[in-house]
């Protein structure tokens, strides 16, 4: 599919769905609670048929945190970018690790590092950091000053 | 001509002169054990360096070369860190097992030295069932290593433990069978008569193709059963770190160190001995003067030499394969060894009935 | 038919497992392949290429010259704050003042060896050296001074 | 903090399998549940290694965070520069000279042999035949001179910059490469012998740690490991960067999904790298080897994604940028991450054995996967 189809036809299944301009590939914006009924649609709809999801990460822009999903089709070869906005304060987004199973490890990374809660993730442990960790290390405003050596 | 039968002889007609026969054997029995410990340390030594430099001269290393003379006394320096270094005993372990566990393997390896015949009319206990006394007690040695693996209270010791029980008790079979394919030949059970069958030429060759496949078993078990490449289960160390001495350091480590290399000097003698005429020279039927010329090499020097060509080769196996997955290595056994010994015995029994060996 | 492919099995294995002894067989006899370096004894003859990139060092003359200026382009390209130029002011003989390189601190502990500061440097005044063996006994020792005590720079080098 | 482990209720054995284990290849931790010897379930542990370089880079220069890419997978560490470079030159929008090109590719062909030979002596050492390794460290090792000497160290270069290649190529470099080239054709047939048709490796991987193509899409596997359950993902063919669309070469696939496929899908790999570089030693175009480019880099604001094809798979650059000298978040996608998370499926019901050869034909490269 082409972008402006990928964009027509996500935003009759997306309402509130809004585009990036520019970029190397179609990226939506849309809110948590309409996630995991997407990425299912996007998975199964043989129109899309994403079926490979390549990157998960988050980032944190200081007033509000995004997971990003990096989806591609092998058999269509299209990509998208799908950006959830999440509460700072209470992040919270659906797991779609049931739908693609690479989400599962990337899903954890994030919940420590980020402080994202994956709902009704089947094994929501730290992945890399101790269990007592305090606080989130990849988030904008972590300080640590025993770990990090400002230079 | 000088030979250790007569040494000895000498040694015997000392002592009784000397001591009266009762206090002599005594005195013998002490030599003798001492010796074998003797024994054992040098061939510690020896094939530690051999192996350390076949490997290396295999991967194209130079190996060790910094510790005397060509790296000649490398093993020595070893076994010298071996002896300085701390012997931990693990915290939760069954100490009594856990220590007692490294001579119960290295006593089973003395023990086998008995009926070997180093040299011309040079053995410590020529029994009249020597053979059965060898297949008897090297199955011991898994008794060591079930100890070891249980009292360490570590999974990866037991796991390797494990193993090592199903792989000796199963290559026990095959073993026992090539063992007896030469007994059947031979009529006899006594190490001396089996090597005096061999008066004509070694078993191997005369035994036509039988013989050739049960020495083949014999080497294949023989391996496995001394838990080397490619059937070290036990240790493997990709994958169960060391096995059964995972927790063994310092001399207990080096006492299982030495029964595996001594395990694999007495299996090899007695592959040697069985299908390669032990002492025996080289000789081919009739043909005197060719044997005569091979009786001037001493009998020592034929047997070690054998012995060592199949250690040489035992060492060979593991530098080149991968090693076997736990139930690759029984179905090796039960699907393949086992069948083949058994058909193989058949025809040993046949060809010594009709006499067709020469 | 079973008792046929049971034996080609044999057969097969035999055959792949001697080829394989076969392999280690050769170089067990072929000694000349060995290709073992025997390192600290071959330190005379060991050459390591010139770009090999050991550590930084700064390049003097006979006259103890060097050419840095002091300009700390290293030290904003350094990414891990390995280098320190301290610099001082130097007064010409015509009486005008002039930056220069007080100290110039490295701390080989912190180095990575990734060459950006070579790089950035606008006089060519470090380069890396063909040094490998660094291990010292205090990491103190690891913090170097790069500029020799007394020299001054080059004359010409802005 | 790991709890005691030790049996579960159904009398199944816990072992902990790392992070000091010699078939981990590193600092990786895997909780395995042992049913006596099979499997029931491989969970990993990670972190022992991780340095956060993704929190590092944010306060790094667009010229300076490049170099630690070379030590996430410092197998393939050509490969993450250059992912890299090519991320912060498709910022700037500078035009790559075409020598620039021809050597970042065959400096990432020879990275990528050099990976795959590691990996082919690691894998028969974990099946547990030494001496392979030991075979290929002595072409390695070739490899390890010609990048010394060019590049000025051995396994993590930061040779290339944005806007193609720290320095020129060494006047040796072509004459080595080609030295290397025939060592290469001469020895490569032995691996086979020793490794490839040998029964017992081949009864050890056959079968194995299978994965399905679908299941190989799901778990997010790449490179090799997705190409041996015959998911077409090269990325030098799907998506290609540099001079990998001018070249010829043909993706390595294999049905069959299990370790053999995999391992045999490395081989061939090795052939094909030799072809590339075959193809360019010669034609190496004159020009110069690095793009003009300004002292200071600054991205103008936006987002940037690079993916290339590393020896273990697809590796990405994630960039966004707020138009400052630094970048504002790095992720690097990186394939063993993905790779890994397959590790359980494949291998549930095989033996401990079979765990290692499973590892073995991942190629798993530790740092890489904390980062």
């Amino acid at each position: 599919m082409t972008r402006e189809e990928l964009q027509t036809s996500i935003a009759e299944l997306a309402s509130g769905a809004t585009w990036d301009e520019g970029g190397q590939w179609p990226v939506v914006n849309i809110l948590p609670e309409a996630w995991p009924e997407l990425a299912r649609t996007l998975k199964s709809d043989p129109l899309f048929a994403f079926d490979y999801l390549f990157c998960v990460t988050g980032v944190d822009w200081k007033s509000h945190l995004t997971v990003v999903y990096h989806l591609t089709s092998l058999r269509f070869r299209h990509t998208l970018v799908v950006k959830v906005k999440l509460d700072r304060a209470k992040p919270q987004v659906g797991t779609v690790c049931d739908i693609w199973r690479t989400a599962e490890l990337h899903e954890r990374e994030i919940r420590e590092l980020f402080g994202v809660e994956f709902l009704h993730h089947p094994d929501p442990r730290n992945l890399i950091l101790p269990d007592v960790w305090d606080g989130f290390p990849l988030r904008k405003d972590y300080e640590d000053p025993v770990n990090m050596i400002k230079l | 001509m000088w030979s250790l039968s007569k040494i000895s002889g000498l040694i015997d007609h000392w002592l009784n002169g000397k001591l009266g026969s009762g206090w002599a054997s005594v005195a013998e029995m002490v030599i003798v054990g001492l010796c074998v410990i003797g024994l054992f340390a040098i061939l510690g030594l020896v094939l530690v360096l051999m192996e350390r430099k076949v490997s290396a001269w295999m991967q194209i290393r130079l190996g060790p070369n910094r510790v005397g003379p060509k790296g000649l006394l490398q093993s020595l320096a070893d076994t010298l860190k071996l002896l300085v270094k701390e012997g931990l005993t693990p915290d939760g372990a069954d100490k009594f097992l856990f220590n007692l566990a490294p001579f119960v393997a290295m006593i089973a390896a003395m023990l086998l030295m008995a009926p070997i015949a180093f040299a011309k009319d040079f053995q410590i206990w020529d029994v009249n069932i020597g053979v059965l006394y060898i297949t008897a007690i090297s199955s011991i040695s898994v008794i060591g290593i079930l100890m070891a693996g249980w009292s360490s209270n570590n999974k990866y010791s037991l796991l390797g433990a494990m193993r090592s029980g199903a792989q000796i008790v199963s290559y026990e079979l095959s073993a026992g069978l090539s063992i007896l394919s030469i007994v059947v030949l031979t009529g006899s059970l006594k190490v001396s008569d089996i090597i005096a069958a061999q008066q004509n030429g070694w078993w191997i060759f005369k035994g036509h193709v039988p013989a050739l496949i049960a020495f083949v078993i014999f080497i294949i078990a023989a391996t496995a059963e001394t838990n080397r490449a490619p059937f070290d289960l036990a240790e493997a160390e990709s994958e169960l770190t060391a096995g059964f001495h995972t927790e063994y350091s310092g001399m207990k480590f080096a006492l299982f160190f030495l029964a595996e290399y001594v395990n694999v000097f007495i299996v090899c003698a007695i592959g040697a001995t069985l299908f390669l005429g032990g002492w025996m020279p080289f000789h081919i039927g009739s043909w005197e003067g060719f044997n005569h010329i091979m009786d001037y090499i001493p009998s020592s020097i034929w047997f070690f030499g054998k012995t060592f060509f199949l250690i040489f080769l035992i060492m060979w196996f593991r530098w080149t394969f991968p090693r076997l997955r736990i139930d690759q290595l029984l179905n090796l056994e039960w699907k393949y060894l086992l069948p083949i010994g058994m058909v193989n015995i058949i025809l040993v029994t046949i060809v010594a009935i009709k006499g067709w060996h020469f | 038919m079973f008792l046929v492919d049971y034996l080609k099995d044999i057969t097969g294995a035999i055959k792949s497992l001697l080829t394989g002894m076969r392999r280690t067989g050769y170089y067990f006899t072929h000694h000349k392949e060995i290709i073992t370096q025997q390192y600290p004894d071959n330190r005379d003859t060991l050459k390591l290429p010139e770009r090999f990139r050991g550590e930084v060092v700064m390049s003097h003359n006979e006259s103890n010259e060097h050419r840095c200026t002091g300009c700390t382009a290293c030290e904003l390209a350094c990414p891990n704050g390995t280098i320190k130029v301290v610099t001082k002011f130097d007064i010409s003989p015509e009486g005008k003042k002039k930056k220069a390189v007080d100290k110039f601190i490295y701390h080989l502990e912190l180095c990575t060896m990734c060459n950006l500061c070579i790089e950035a440097c606008p006089t060519d005044a470090i380069r890396m050296a063909q040094s490998f063996e660094h291990s010292v006994y205090d990491r103190a020792e690891l913090t170097k001074v790069l500029n020799k005590p007394g020299s001054k720079i080059e004359e010409g080098v802005e | 903090m790991i709890e005691e482990l030790g049996t579960t209720e159904q009398g199944e054995l816990v072992i902990n399998i790392g992070p000091q284990h010699p078939a981990t290849h590193g600092v990786l931790h895997l909780v395995v549940t042992l049913n006596g010897e099979t499997i029931r379930k491989v969970e990993p542990h990670l972190g022992y290694i991780h340095r956060s370089i993704e929190k590092m880079c944010e306060s790094l220069s667009y010229r300076q965070f490049i170099y630690t890419t070379s030590r996430m997978d410092y197998l393939s560490s050509h490969i993450n520069n250059h992912a890299c470079a090519l991320c912060v030159e498709n910022g700037i929008q500078v035009e790559i000279p075409e020598r620039a090109q021809v050597i970042r590719v065959l400096m990432d062909e020879l990275t990528r042999i050099a990976s795959h030979l590691l990996w082919w002596g690691a894998m028969a050492m974990d099946v547990g035949a030494i001496t392979p390794f030991f075979y290929a460290f002595r072409e390695r090792e070739m490899i390890n001179d010609i990048m010394e000497e060019t590049c000025g160290a051995r396994l993590t270069m930061n040779y290339m910059v944005p806007g193609g290649v720290m320095m020129d190529i060494h006047p040796n470099f072509q004459r080595r490469v080609k030295e290397l080239l025939l060592q290469f054709k001469h020895k490569l047939p032995e691996y086979h012998e020793l490794v490839t048709d040998n029964v017992i490796f081949q009864s050890r991987t056959k079968g194995v740690g299978y994965l399905s193509a679908d299941d190989a899409v799901s778990y997010g596997t790449s490179g090799p490991t997705a190409r041996g359950s015959g998911v077409p993902c090269d990325i030098r063919k799907l998506y290609p960067y540099d001079v990998y669309s001018k070249l010829e070469f043909s993706e390595c696939l294999a049905k069959e999904g299990d370790t053999f496929a995999r391992y045999l899908v490395r081989m061939n790999e090795l052939e094909q790298s030799i072809r590339i570089v075959e193809q360019l030693i010669d034609n190496i175009p004159e020009g110069d080897f690095q793009a003009k480019t300004k002292a200071v880099l600054k991205l103008p604001k936006g987002e940037f994604y690079q993916r290339v094809e590393t020896a273990r798979g697809e590796f990405g650059v994630y960039m966004i940028s707020e138009g400052a000298m630094q970048p504002y978040r790095i992720k690097f996608r990186s394939p063993g991450f993905s790779n890994l998370s397959a590790l359980d499926h494949m291998a549930r019901g095989a033996k401990i054995g079979d765990l290692v050869a499973i590892m073995g034909s991942l190629d798993l490269v530790i740092p890489d996967i904390d980062r």
